[in-house]
């Protein structure tokens, strides 16, 4: 069992996992909001697919909470792929534009 | 509303008077008062115009339209095939107008009053920025569409690199490297849906497009990718939503006004013709939704992460032409309402939100939250129009945001995806969130630099007040009154509905 | 940018991505294969003999004619927001100190080490090519050209004087000229549909060629109003010509397409040659005030 | 057959050449740098040598456009622009 010291330790190594760089806490209060919003927002995403099969939305809600807790901060992962470089972006088109074709063509 | 009428007078002063009001700012170039005069004066007759106007069609070069049993005909509302280009202009056509044609003004009257020399080309990138929102919001017409498409990413390229600063530039450079894939793309799906059809004309095109035939469905698919793709474009939703927020946020914020105006027209005219072209397709609407989705989620969670006031404002544009193509995705006269009522919105919300950002340049010298703090103090009228904009953004009751999101959550929930309502609830309450943050940092926060004297900039031009005034007027009329603006949009979204839109 | 972005499994999903768009499209482009439907267009085609002996430039410049008046506005706006990413029109607010613009230095040109012969032949080619670049203007309703094609040999005359002889270019159109052409160009172009609104009610409506309401081709009802004598004969009639067909002979004209040519390629003049000159020069505003 | 109103010749066959002339002009004043006359002699040389190879446009009829027979004809616009050009430059004295 650890003792209180190295909870604390444990919850400052996980809030500083936030930011990059210099952290102020008016810019780690948006890191840790937006943390929360992601997590929710990615688990209403996965209980979508109870639209295809309820049994398959409960296993993909599953599936994804677990791969949160796992993953650890989703918000700097995020961040990196939210960059303006030409490189990013262009591969996230060609992946949205892949599976548009994919989706309407074979789905 | 006479929509016999071919060759409504209304529909080419749209188009004209801003070119020439453009060629001529630009020929003028650094004459200060003459370009005062004819930016205010042009921008005056184009909100004349879009008042007076009755509704109806313009044939463009006067060709008639080809009857199904032979001969030609004058008449907009017989059936026939259009030999001309086709402009619409109905009761969405005229409260987009007339609102794009309000900001105008008031952005011209904001450039002059704050900029220095040289204002000619600017002044006239502005006018043509109102140009091409006009031809995409009344043009029937694909390849006209695609133009409009096209001419509006290099004036917004033009608009934003006119400040002049190297973070615009790169800006600028990314934005228009993916208007050519985008460009390109688009005119790829016009190409197939030409091939398949044959008619240039949307209204047509719909009445001939193939959607049974299964031996031509992936050419159908593919140009409902590549349209969905120039709607990503044009719109800035998510993947491209980091370019078009770079746009958002490097631009004058006066300016951004407009290009957000610009590209919630976009959405708003390519959205429509999506769902009236390929919405009876499977997995269309999903497509739409799931870009909608994403672009919300993402932009929203984006602003949170800023430090600047006016990246967070580029952020949550973003994330809220995701509430209007949810809206418009979800394909049901309800939804259409609420996204087109979402559109109107949050063009005029965020417009204040910009004006009041537009106040703290001159004031803080920068809008980042880090280093500009205390404003309320020295000017309070500021904070409060900053705040009234929050609300109205985030979609508290007396202002405008909350009737727009009150009718797509309805509409949500009447699709059978309570999800999608709760998606909308988490939208306005992290926009609160992202926007507070803001607001606090800038306006609340005691100032605690030590330089605070020199720190001073410019007095804010008085006139940056009056739009202001006027704006959180406008925010607070829709507000208390929606039905000013659903009366116009229902008949819209009624016709896309139950009617491909012809007459 | 990091180029290192796309390799890894970052690079695979990518390539997999590419190879699902490719089959879709290849797939769609397979299925068109023979399925083109002709929709208007033999209508376009049976109409575009009526208006001028080049079916082109019916079919661009009158049947599309307000596509093309905005793709116009392309080539100037191009044009307006590249000089614009060298210094034209930069704006700055008042009272607010903001980075100063990016400065831009001048290409050079060595135009010493250039031959003789060159030299000598530059002149006249210069001058042939702008005679030529009029000439297809002016066949533009009658034989294959128009604005296009005549402001780009133009400006490939102005090129082709700047890379020669530098800032000595014989053909020395100013900063101001150009602008100035280019504006003209384009007013003009969206100022030819005055006269069709006014009559008519259409904007551009082609006054001089007046397929519809001349009674040329039946079977149309609604025209709101016909077009006076006078305008028929101001735009109609300076470009009349005799057309002898295999089905017989008859008088046909361009009416305002001619026009609109030359709008188009004064726009384009202005346009290209702003862009070729503020590329090699850069721009300055001292400069220009001087001019 | 059609009545004519402007000239003997057709109207639109005529209308080229002063058009091409008039822009000539207006394009001439564009011109600095001294020319010879000997290269205006060999200029509108070549440009006569180019505009019999140019031809008129198809759909002229009259002498005045440069329609001789049905497979020799001169474009007569052609000339007609150089010429333009050298007034033009007459026009602004050659600056420099």
């Amino acid at each position: 069992m650890g003792s209180i010291d190295s909870l604390y330790d444990k919850v400052k190594r996980f809030v500083i996992e936030f930011t990059s760089g210099k952290g102020t806490s008016s810019a780690m209060t948006g890191y840790m909001t937006g943390e929360l919003q992601t997590v929710a927002f990615i688990m209403i995403l996965a209980s979508f697919f109870r639209i295809f099969s309820v049994p398959l939305g409960i296993v993909l809600l599953a599936a994804v909470v677990g791969a949160l807790f796992f993953f650890g901060p989703m918000i700097k992962a995020m961040e990196r792929e939210n960059s303006s470089g030409l490189n990013r972006v262009l591969f996230w088109v060609m992946i949205y534009f892949a599976v548009i074709i994919a989706v309407t063509l074979w789905g | 509303m006479n929509e016999s009428i071919s060759n409504l007078w209304s529909i080419p002063l749209f188009i004209i008077i801003p070119i020439l009001a453009a060629i001529l700012l630009n020929v003028l170039y650094s004459r200060k008062r003459a370009i005062s005069v004819t930016a205010v004066v042009s921008s005056l007759a184009l909100i004349v115009v879009s008042v007076l106007s009755p509704f109806g069609f313009h044939w463009f070069t006067g060709q008639p339209a080809v009857l199904p049993t032979g001969g030609y005909t004058y008449r907009a509302d017989l059936l026939g095939w259009n030999l001309a280009l086709e402009y619409y202009y109905g009761p969405l056509q005229q409260i987009a107008i007339f609102l794009a044609s309000v900001l105008l003004l008031f952005v011209v009257l904001i450039a002059i009053n704050s900029l220095k020399k040289n204002t000619g080309t600017y002044i006239s990138l502005l006018f043509l920025t109102f140009m091409s929102a006009a031809i995409v919001i009344m043009v029937n017409d694909f390849y006209h569409l695609w133009i409009g498409v096209e001419i509006g990413s290099l004036i917004v390229a033009g608009v934003v690199l006119a400040t002049g600063e190297a973070v615009s530039q790169k800006a600028a450079l990314k934005y228009t490297f993916f208007s050519a894939l985008s460009g390109a793309g688009l005119a790829i799906a016009l190409a197939l849906i030409l091939g398949v059809t044959g008619y240039a004309n949307i209204s047509d095109a719909i009445i001939a497009m193939p959607l049974n035939d299964a031996s031509l469905a992936s050419v159908l698919y593919v140009a409902f990718g590549f349209t969905v793709l120039s709607w990503i474009y044009a719109g800035g939703l998510a993947p491209i939503h980091p370019l078009k927020a770079d746009v958002y946020g490097s631009a004058f914020p006066h300016a951004t006004i407009l290009l957000q105006t610009q590209s919630k027209l976009m959405l708003v005219a390519i959205g429509l013709v999506i769902l009236r072209l390929f919405g009876t397709l499977p997995f269309a609407k999903e497509v739409m939704l799931s870009v909608s989705v994403l672009t919300m989620m993402i932009g929203v969670v984006m602003a949170m992460l800023q430090t600047d006031f006016r990246w967070t404002l580029a952020y949550l544009i973003v994330s809220h032409s995701g509430l209007v193509t949810l809206g418009i995705s979800l394909g049901t006269v309800q939804g259409i309402i609420g996204g087109l009522f979402q559109a109107v919105n949050d063009v005029v919300y965020m417009s204040v939100l910009l004006l009041a950002c537009e106040g703290i340049y001159y004031f803080g010298r920068g809008t980042s939250i880090k280093t500009v703090s205390g404003i309320a103090k020295r000017a309070p009228w500021l904070a409060v129009a900053a705040i009234i904009g929050a609300f109205a953004a985030s979609g508290v009751p007396p202002f405008n945001g909350f009737q727009s999101e009150i009718i797509l959550i309805q509409a949500s929930l009447n699709y059978g995806m309570p999800e999608l309502a709760i998606v909308v609830l988490m939208v306005s309450v992290t926009t609160f969130i992202a926007l507070f943050k803001g607001i606090y940092n800038i306006f609340l926060r005691p100032d605690d630099a030590p330089q605070a004297g020199e720190k001073q900039g410019m007095p804010v031009p008085r006139m940056l007040y009056v739009c202001l005034a006027a704006l959180i007027f406008i925010t607070i009329l829709f507000g208390v009154y929606p039905q000013l603006a659903i009366n116009f949009l229902n008949e819209a979204a009624l016709k896309v509905v139950y009617i491909p839109w012809v007459p | 940018m990091e180029s290192k972005a796309l390799k890894g499994s970052r690079g695979i999903i990518a390539v997999i991505a590419l190879m699902i768009i490719f089959v879709g499209v290849s797939t769609s482009l397979l299925q068109l294969n023979g399925n083109v439907a002709r929709g208007i267009s033999p209508e376009y085609n049976a109409l575009a003999p009526y208006e001028a002996p080049n079916n082109l430039a019916s079919w661009v410049y009158d049947y599309r004619g307000f596509d093309t008046l905005i793709e116009t506005g392309v080539i100037y706006v191009g044009a307006l927001v590249s000089v614009l990413a060298i210094g034209r029109g930069i704006v700055r607010t008042k009272g607010v100190a903001e980075e100063a613009p990016v400065a831009q230095s001048s290409m050079d040109f060595h135009v010493s080490s250039l031959n003789v012969i060159l030299k000598y032949f530059g002149i006249p080619v210069i001058i042939l090519i702008v005679a030529y670049s009029l000439l297809v203007l002016t066949g533009a309703a009658t034989s294959g050209g128009g604005g296009f094609q005549c402001g780009v040999i133009f400006s490939s005359a102005f090129l082709l004087g700047m890379i020669f002889y530098g800032k000595k270019n014989p053909l020395n159109l100013s900063k101001k000229f150009l602008i100035g052409i280019g504006g003209f160009g384009w007013a003009l172009y969206a100022l030819l549909g005055l006269p069709g609104y006014l009559v008519t009610g259409y904007w551009q409506y082609n006054v001089g060629a007046d397929l519809w309401s001349s009674g040329l081709i039946s079977g149309v009802s609604g025209m709101s109003a016909v077009v006076p004598d006078i305008m028929r004969q101001i735009f109609g009639d300076p470009f009349r010509i005799l057309l002898v067909l295999s089905d017989g002979t008859y008088a046909s004209t361009a009416g305002i397409v001619p026009l609109i040519n030359i709008g188009e390629a004064f726009n384009v003049i202005g346009a290209i040659g702003l862009i070729f000159l503020v590329f090699a020069y850069g721009y300055t505003d001292e400069e220009g005030k001087s001019k | 057959m059609i009545e004519l109103q402007l000239f003997p010749a057709l109207a639109g066959e005529v209308t080229p050449i002063v058009v091409a002339f008039v822009l000539g002009i207006l394009f001439g004043t564009q011109l600095q740098g001294k020319i010879s006359k000997r290269m205006i002699g060999l200029i509108i040389g070549l440009s006569i040598i180019a505009a019999v190879l140019f031809e008129a446009p198809i759909f002229t009829w009259s002498l005045l456009a440069g329609f001789i027979s049905e497979h020799i004809s001169i474009s007569v616009a052609f000339v007609a622009a150089t010429i333009g050009m050298f007034v033009g430059k007459a026009f602004r004295g050659g600056r420099e």
